[in-house]
């Protein structure tokens, strides 16, 4: 696949088209958690109108470069997730800048943020963001290595790095899935999609109970407002990885949207149920019984 | 870790299909309960008494004038102003109410930029929840006030018509307590009282055992304290804000129940009226409450006090018009003989204009206070009255005070529904007569104490009202008489005034008795004045019309009394007396402030 | 209270220097490197605040009070009493959140401080933190009869009475407690005003700096930090 | 013939126990002097069954200069409460801590060394502020300490108020010149 | 029993001061935990109150007896009724006013609402303390309906000041058993719920069990009552030890447990409002319709209470709340000591247990011990 430059405009119209998704989707995500508590919820457009607030807030405090490259990383990390995978399969303009060895990239993508959170969260100097940075690096490791088997897995079982050739593998019929081909790996990676979509149980990272309310403790207006828009895009990029690897990708928006929304769904599914495991609880949790699944998925292939 | 563990959580998602538990619009949804503790609302009933205030532990209630408020007797023309940054809606104010006027409505919102704007007079200032019906009210059967008066022993009709024993009993020392422990203090009663005592602080001194402190609050305004323990008109009471939803405090037989617990040769030595003369001198005509309080305050101040009476003993109208059953005289003595203990002199049986004239009181005294009171009774102005067998009330009374007998018989009419004529009915009672009372008006219309009315019903006494005489007639026997009477309708009157009895000229009655006792009211005697003198002081319908500090015309002459006041009553007198005092005092180069 | 007993006053003066972790101070890492650490420098900003001005084009302005008035995050700090009525606000029966009302735990994303009725001296020196921390435009609606003179403690020796003396107040709730309808009827309110442009307790707060900061420190006798800390 | 009869007669021999006041079938106080009270309080609770400590507190008797601590102990067998009282000296109040023996006792020492200047020397953190903070008057809870007078002072009230007296409103209304301060004077 | 707190070097690097309030979700209340933690466990826990500290103690000195009752009901704000009752108990038994039979049970129900409101904003606590803020929604949301309740019945959501010296300050208002009913009905519908969704689950199981265990010797040496007791194996409670108001006439099971941990004392207080709608059943049947709800009292304006002192307790939720008051025959009280539960919980014993927990269980830690900051300092 070669380079054109035409392909950066059409990837920012992925990104566009994923924000708004995102934006919308996440404030449907909270209403049908909150029917679950027996309230109505936010409005969908709300995200939107926290987004302007948070740019439109006067003050903006900063404690260092670090703290200020911090949720640039962030967003780094979740649109560069997005530009290297390929949001429709088939589709020219949402292909983005798949290329042969993205899911390597894909897999980096998904740590890069976190760690440029760390350290942004780390020049903050409160001691909740330090907390909630150790408790979120050990967790999203843990919670990865599910994920990192399955992907040896199916990678093995495609004899591929090139996400875009995994999608084209499972095409044809919903039985040729890795869902069904691999279920193994798909359960293993489904550990490590719950475990670092920010989700109870697995979120006492940003928990406001356990301690307030962790690595963005300090961020505030743009800074947040940055924060805030990867918060959006970010899952939605993780989700897109996960519906190409394992759930047939996406021939179209349509079931681009139906495919995200279902994946995220699960977490809230899970999520509105539980309450959420201490760090060590769920490192023991991903060990015990999402690293012995990747291993036997590997082994299954 | 079971698999019913693992799914079981899962049951929240049922709830995901049941309707919400919010409200649509959260503010409009949800008014206060019926009972709700909103924002205060104050009725007309209110009569600014600021029991509200003091019970209010947040200091959040402040009594404040307000403009265009009716004047009315017992109402203080304070209205609570609320500070809702102090307030807590904790609703004492509202159960303490004495007339309950005061209410919380069930609104509850209010939102200010305004951190001063939070003040507003319940019931008068325009607030959107004025007109809420719902809210917080006391309810009937919760009481943070005791509301029925202490009963006092005393004795039943059948006994006390019997004699002239003393009716009231008087309270004993844990009923006197009980019945001050009522008092909300809010001093209401201050302004009604002609002479202004202090009655809350007397009555706290009464809770708090403390009949020292007692009488010498009692002495500041009233020498006249067991007298007046007993038959003062107490218009206090008519005021007492315990009244409204209860009776009223007994404050009358409260002040009783300081002086009967004084000792009379304790009173110098607690009032410590330390008396020393200035050198003036003062003269006082009548020795009733009037003058003898004018004499005890000028007294106190120094000046020697002359006091000319016609009768052979000190107390006036209180001697002669009140009969011992309710006034006995060794009480008078007391309040009397401690007034003259201090030096005042009285000399009985001289009759200024007889005896001395007036012209040389002016003349030997520095000033002089006249207080002669009514002796002379009212005619009935109908045919006949001047008939034998119709007396007058007046010499009724005197009579038996004098321990004459005024010969009435055993079938008597008396005529008037003042106290004069309780009075003569009671006593006719107590002589055995079966009486029967005339008044034109209706019951509830009798300027007598209501007291005094219900007593005499009690005892025996017949009364009729709405019974205009219109003629007396001589009867078949001459120790009799026959009184002409017809009823009357009261009609109100166009002028706003209060409704006119009008004689029904088609159902009149006639009836014989042993005599007629005639106690319409009384006039004053003033011959003696010369009538250059005259000329210089103002008069209406017979009687002073003092200026200020009871001053007339005549600037050496100061008057007070029955006949220089329209309401006639002792205590009234009193305070003329101890007003004059004080006009003197100013007038003769001193300080008012005594 | 001028005779006052030296045995049991706290000396004021010497009594209250800054905390003992506050001070600059060395710290060795576990690899024996030895830093110094100053606190103050690193946990405050020194700099002091400035007036925030306005967009330059009003249609701008319009749009952020906008944005700003239907994303209100509260500061989940309850002071007093009030933060018991503003559970029910955040939960299924008010649902506040359909207004764009949200709970944050953070000043630093906070826009609301919803000072809920009585402060004591203690959390008086709090809550100025935690105001003075929170990104401007920053709004503060006081909760209660509290707030506003006292309320019922206004003979407390350790409750304020006038909270506008110690910061600049958008709002005020009577009530003792307010329901939460009148909580939601004043955020609604806030939110007029905010529309309006009328909030601008930020800037009064910085133009009357120094009128805040002496009352702040006429009451709170231990001031053991720099007075510009956000 | 009750539990506190008893019991106070068991210990009466080698304790000065006075005003024992029996205020209910469960509830008895009595006062020991302070040189012997936490001995008792010892023996009290480790052979009498009187486990549990419910609170510690103090009454300011401010016109008999003294303090009097009570130790509100509790016997879950018998269900029977003792108030113990000990006299201290108002202006030296020093008495022995007894944090050893419960724990809770520590924090109502704190409170009361910070409410009443009571010192319990030995007890943890005890000068360390427990609820006030920047405290520069009087322990608060004596009775010297006028807490409204205070606030007035440092907190201020808010302007814009003021009261009238019913009674002194209507005698300048209705009767001014039968008040003692007349308007125009005397003289 | 006291122990001295090991001497922590802060500036050897390996430590991390940090603190947890007096502004932190997790707590009911202001309240700060100054917590000394290496890695993720603590290794050293200081409270700090004072937050909320109005001095009641010294305002009811100050105050008529009449004039502390609106006040009292603030020190403990999410269950005031235990103050009203227990301070007019209190009153009452220093002047010898007897509150009418109907006044003891209307008090009774109001007393056991309020339990039963206070722990269902507990059972939210727990929930959310967890992470579990589906809950928390849940039972906040029923709290409200009990509030209602609260509204009709009294005049005020949350300080009722309803119970008087001398009785209560109105009947119960027309319609109001069924009303009760069906709150009761809806509550112990999601009840059972909670149980499934809470109690059943494995992540809170794992959370709680064994999460500050206390020891059944420290049940004394701290002074634990309530369920912190209950749920240590002692089967201890006031309403049936020393009942007061009408609880000598209700049926009711006093709940134990006995591994004294997190889960044990959420499942006492748990089976606690069971108990409690079962009581509260029983009010509503018996409470009588007609008869005096308040005793003849004094004029409060000037009431002056006979010398004397007494102790007063009651069962809250938290565990004996008492008033402890001493008079001297005026119209002001000498002395008020409130008795609140949270005191010992809060600070000594918390002190204790947060000692080598992890950092993430602090909240939990404290709401399962179920305090409230406002009765701590008064």
């Amino acid at each position: 696949m070669t380079f054109e430059w035409i392909q950066i405009p059409y990837a920012l119209l992925t990104v566009f088209i994923i924000l708004n998704y995102g934006m919308i989707m996440t404030a449907i995500m909270q209403k049908i958690g909150a029917r679950v508590g027996g309230r109505y919820g936010i409005p969908v457009w709300q995200n939107y109108i926290d987004l302007v607030k948070n740019w439109a807030l006067r003050t903006k405090i900063t404690h260092g470069v670090m703290f200020y490259l911090g949720p640039v990383f962030r967003l780094t990390g979740g649109l560069g997730l997005i530009l290297f995978v390929p949001t429709i399969y088939g589709s020219v303009m949402h292909q983005n800048f798949s290329y042969s060895g993205d899911l390597i990239l894909a897999l980096y993508f998904i740590f890069f943020g976190t760690l440029g959170m760390a350290l942004g969260a780390g020049e903050s100097g409160h001691p909740h963001s330090a907390i909630g940075v150790s408790r979120g690096l050990a967790q999203v490791t843990a919670a990865e290595l599910p994920l990192a088997l399955a992907v040896f897995s199916i990678s093995l079982q495609y004899q591929t790095l090139n996400i875009t050739e995994i999608v084209a593998a499972q095409q044809g019929s919903i039985f040729n899935w890795t869902l069904f081909t691999n279920p193994l790996a798909v359960i293993a990676a489904m550990f490590g999609f719950v475990g670092t979509m920010m989700r109870s149980p697995f979120d006492v990272v940003l928990a406001p109970q356990e301690i307030p309310i962790g690595p963005p403790t300090e961020y505030h207006s743009a800074y947040l407002a940055l924060m805030q828009t990867n918060r959006v895009i970010f899952p939605i990029a993780k989700t897109i990885i996960y519906m190409n690897l394992f759930f047939g990708g996406a021939t179209g928006w349509g079931a681009f949207a139906v495919k995200v929304f279902a994946l995220y769904f699960v977490t809230v599914f899970i999520g509105v149920v539980h309450p959420r495991f201490r760090v060590e609880q769920s490192i023991r949790f991903f060990l015990k019984w999402g690293l012995p699944v990747g291993i036997l998925a590997i082994m299954a292939v | 870790m079971s698999l019913k563990d693992l799914i079981s959580p899962f049951y929240v998602w049922q709830r995901a299909f049941e309707k919400p538990y919010t409200q649509k619009r959260p503010i409009e949804d949800r008014p206060g309960a019926p009972r709700y503790r909103g924002f205060h609302m104050n009725s007309e009933d209110c009569i600014g008494c600021g029991t509200c205030e003091s019970i209010c532990q947040n200091r959040a209630i402040d009594m404040v004038p307000v403009e265009g408020l009716e004047q009315r007797p017992g109402d203080s023309g304070l209205r609570p102003r609320f500070d809702y940054g102090r307030c807590c809606w904790c609703a004492l104010c509202v159960d303490i109410c004495t007339t309950r006027s005061l209410h919380l409505s069930n609104h509850y919102a209010w939102v200010t930029e305004d951190p001063d704007a939070f003040h507003f007079t319940a019931g008068t200032d325009p607030m959107p929840w004025n007109e809420n019906s719902l809210g917080y009210r006391r309810d009937d059967d919760y009481h943070l006030l005791v509301h029925d008066r202490i009963e006092m022993e005393m004795l039943g009709p059948d006994e006390s018509v019997r004699g002239f024993d003393e009716v009231m009993k008087g309270y004993t020392e844990e009923q006197a307590v009980l019945e001050a422990d009522r008092c909300v203090e809010c001093g209401i009663c201050v302004a009604t009282c002609p002479a202004h005592m202090s009655v809350p602080d007397y009555i706290r001194s009464v809770r708090k055992r403390d009949y020292e402190t007692g009488l010498r609050l009692l002495y500041e305004t009233n020498p006249f304290s067991s007298t007046c323990g007993r038959i003062c008109t107490h218009r206090c009471e008519t005021v007492c804000v315990m009244g409204y939803q209860g009776d009223p405090i007994a404050i009358r037989f409260l002040k009783r129940a300081i002086v009967d617990r004084v000792p009379a040769e304790r009173y110098r030595e607690i009032l410590g009226d330390d008396v020393s003369d200035n050198g003036r001198t003062v003269g006082v005509i009548g020795a009733g409450p009037g003058g003898m309080s004018a004499a005890y305050y000028l007294r106190r101040l120094g000046y020697g006090v002359t006091v000319y009476e016609a009768q052979a003993r000190a107390g006036g109208m209180l001697r002669y018009g009140v009969p011992s059953y309710r006034l006995p005289d060794d009480q008078l003595d007391k309040d009397i003989d401690y007034i003259r203990s201090l030096g005042v002199e009285v000399r009985f049986n001289t009759l200024v204009g007889r005896d001395v004239t007036f012209q040389s009181l002016l003349d030997t005294h520095d000033a002089v206070f006249l207080a002669v009171g009514l002796n002379q009774p009212s005619a009935l102005r109908i045919n006949g009255e001047e008939h034998p067998r119709v007396l007058s009330g007046l010499k009724v009374l005197d009579d038996v005070a004098n321990g004459l007998d005024p010969g009435i018989g055993r079938k008597v009419a008396v005529i008037g529904g003042g106290n004069v004529a309780m009075d003569a009915a009671r006593v006719s009672r107590r002589m055995g007569a079966e009486v029967t009372v005339l008044y034109r008006r209706r019951i509830e219309d009798m300027p007598a104490d209501p007291d005094e009315i219900h007593e005499s019903q009690a005892e025996g006494c017949t009364l009729v009202a709405q019974a205009i005489p219109v003629e007396i007639k001589p009867a078949a026997s001459e120790a009799q008489v026959t009184i002409v009477w017809g009823e009357a309708e009261m009609v109100a009157d166009d002028k706003g005034g209060r409704p006119r009895p009008v004689l029904q000229e088609d159902r009149m009655h006639e009836e014989t008795y042993d005599c007629v006792i005639a106690a319409i009211g009384q006039g004053g005697q003033i011959d003696f004045i010369p009538s250059d003198y005259r000329e210089q002081i103002e008069f209406k319908w017979n009687k002073f019309v003092p200026g200020d500090y009871q001053q007339t015309g005549l600037a050496k002459l100061f008057v007070g009394g029955d006949i220089a006041n329209s309401r006639a009553d002792a205590i009234s007198a009193i305070e003329d007396g101890h007003h004059a005092a004080r006009g003197i005092h100013r007038f003769l180069g001193g300080s008012a402030d005594a | 209270m001028k005779d006052m007993d030296k045995s049991f006053k706290k000396d004021t003066e010497t009594e209250f220097p800054l905390r003992e972790e506050m001070r600059p101070h060395q710290v060795t890492a576990p690899d024996g490197q030895v830093i110094d650490i100053d606190p103050l420098q690193d946990y405050f900003c020194q700099e002091p605040p400035k007036v925030h001005a306005k967009s330059y084009f009003k249609i701008v302005e319009d749009f952020y009070n906008w944005a700003r008035a239907h994303s209100l995050w509260i500061l989940g700090f309850g002071t007093g009493c009030g933060a018991i009525e503003m559970r029910p606000l955040m939960t299924p029966r008010f649902d506040a959140y359909r207004y764009g009302i949200q709970w944050r735990p953070t000043p630093r994303q906070a826009n609301l401080l919803v000072i809920s009725g009585y402060l004591s001296v203690k959390t008086l020196k709090r809550a100025i933190r935690a105001y003075e921390q929170m990104p401007a435009p920053k709004y503060v609606v006081g909760l209660g009869s509290c707030t506003i003179n006292g309320g019922m403690y206004w003979d407390s020796y350790n409750t304020i009475n006038k909270f506008d003396e110690f910061l600049p107040v958008d709002l005020y709730i009577t009530g003792c407690m307010p329901r939460p309808e009148v909580l939601m009827a004043g955020v609604l309110e806030l939110k007029k005003k905010i529309k309006e442009g009328r909030a601008d307790g930020a800037n009064r707060y910085v133009e009357n700096f120094e009128w805040y900061k002496a009352n702040q420190k006429r009451v709170i006798k231990n001031w053991n930090m720099p007075d510009y800390n956000w | 013939m009750s539990t506190a009869t008893d019991l106070l007669e068991r210990f009466g021999t080698n304790y000065r126990i006075s005003e024992v006041n029996e205020q209910k079938a469960d509830l008895t106080f009595f006062k020991v002097p302070k040189d012997q009270a936490v001995r008792l309080l010892r023996e009290l609770r480790d052979d009498a069954g009187y486990t549990h400590l419910a609170f510690l507190t103090n009454i300011d008797y401010i016109e008999r200069g003294i303090f009097t601590l009570n130790y509100m102990l509790h016997n879950y067998d018998t269900r029977h409460t003792l108030g113990m009282h000990v006299d201290l000296d108002r202006d030296n109040a020093e008495m022995e801590s007894i944090h050893n023996m419960w724990a809770q006792a520590a924090t109502y020492q704190r409170e009361l060394r910070e409410m009443y200047g009571i010192r319990f020397p030995g007890s943890p953190r005890l000068d360390d502020d427990f609820c006030l903070e920047g405290w520069d008057q009087i322990p608060p809870m004596r009775k010297e300490f006028d807490t409204a007078a205070f606030s007035l002072a440092r907190f201020y009230s808010r302007d814009g108020r003021g009261t009238e007296d019913p009674r002194e409103h209507m005698k300048q209304q209705l009767y001014p010149t039968h008040t003692d301060d007349a308007p125009e004077g005397g003289n | 029993m006291f122990e001295p707190t090991p001497q922590v070097d802060l500036s050897s690097g390996k430590y991390l001061k940090l603190w947890q309030g007096p502004q932190h979700p997790g707590i009911t209340g202001n309240m700060a935990l100054e917590l000394t933690t290496m890695g993720d466990e603590i290794v050293d826990c200081k409270t700090h109150v004072g937050y909320l500290h109005r001095g009641f103690e010294k305002l009811m000195e100050r105050r008529t007896f009449i004039q502390n009752f609106p006040i009292v009901c603030r020190i403990a704000v999410p269950e005031p009724t235990f103050n009203e009752y227990l301070y007019a108990a209190v009153v009452e038994e220093l002047t010898g006013i007897e509150s009418p039979e109907r006044a003891e049970w209307i008090r009774t129900l109001n007393l056991e609402l309020m339990r039963l409101a206070s722990y269902l904003m507990w059972l939210g606590g727990i929930g959310a303390a967890f992470g579990q803020g589906t809950v928390y929604q849940w039972t906040v949301t029923h709290r409200d309906y009990i509030l209602d309740l609260f509204e009709e019945m009294t005049g005020a959501r949350v300080y009722h000041m309803y119970i008087v010296p001398g009785g209560v300050r109105g009947r119960l208002p027309e319609g109001f058993e069924e009303r009760c009913n069906d709150v009761l009905n809806r509550v112990e519908k999601l009840l059972f719920d909670v149980e499934k969704v809470l109690f059943n689950n494995f992540v809170f199981k794992k959370r709680t069990k064994g999460l500050g265990v206390i020891a059944p010797e420290m049940v004394d040496q701290y002074g634990i009552t309530g369920p912190n007791q209950r749920a240590a194996g002692f089967v201890r409670d006031l309403r049936r030890d020393a009942p007061y108001l009408v609880y000598d006439q209700l049926e009711f099971d006093v709940i134990t447990a006995t591994e004294s941990d997190a889960y044990a004392r959420s499942w006492v207080r748990y089976q606690e409002m069971h108990q409690g709608i079962r009581m509260l059943r029983q009010c509503l049947e018996r409470t009588p319709r007609e008869g005096p709800f308040q005793a003849r009292m004094p004029n409060v304006l000037h009431w002056e209470v006979p010398a004397g002192e007494t102790y007063v307790k009651a069962e809250c939720t938290r565990g004996e709340y008492g008033y402890y008051m001493v008079t001297d025959g005026s119209e002001y009280v000498r002395r008020v000591h409130v008795r609140g539960p949270s005191y010992t919980h809060a600070i000594a014993l918390m002190e204790k247990l947060a000692v080598g927990t992890n950092i993430a269980d602090t909240a939990g830690l404290m709401v399962s011990l179920h305090t409230y900051p406002p009765e701590i300092e008064r």
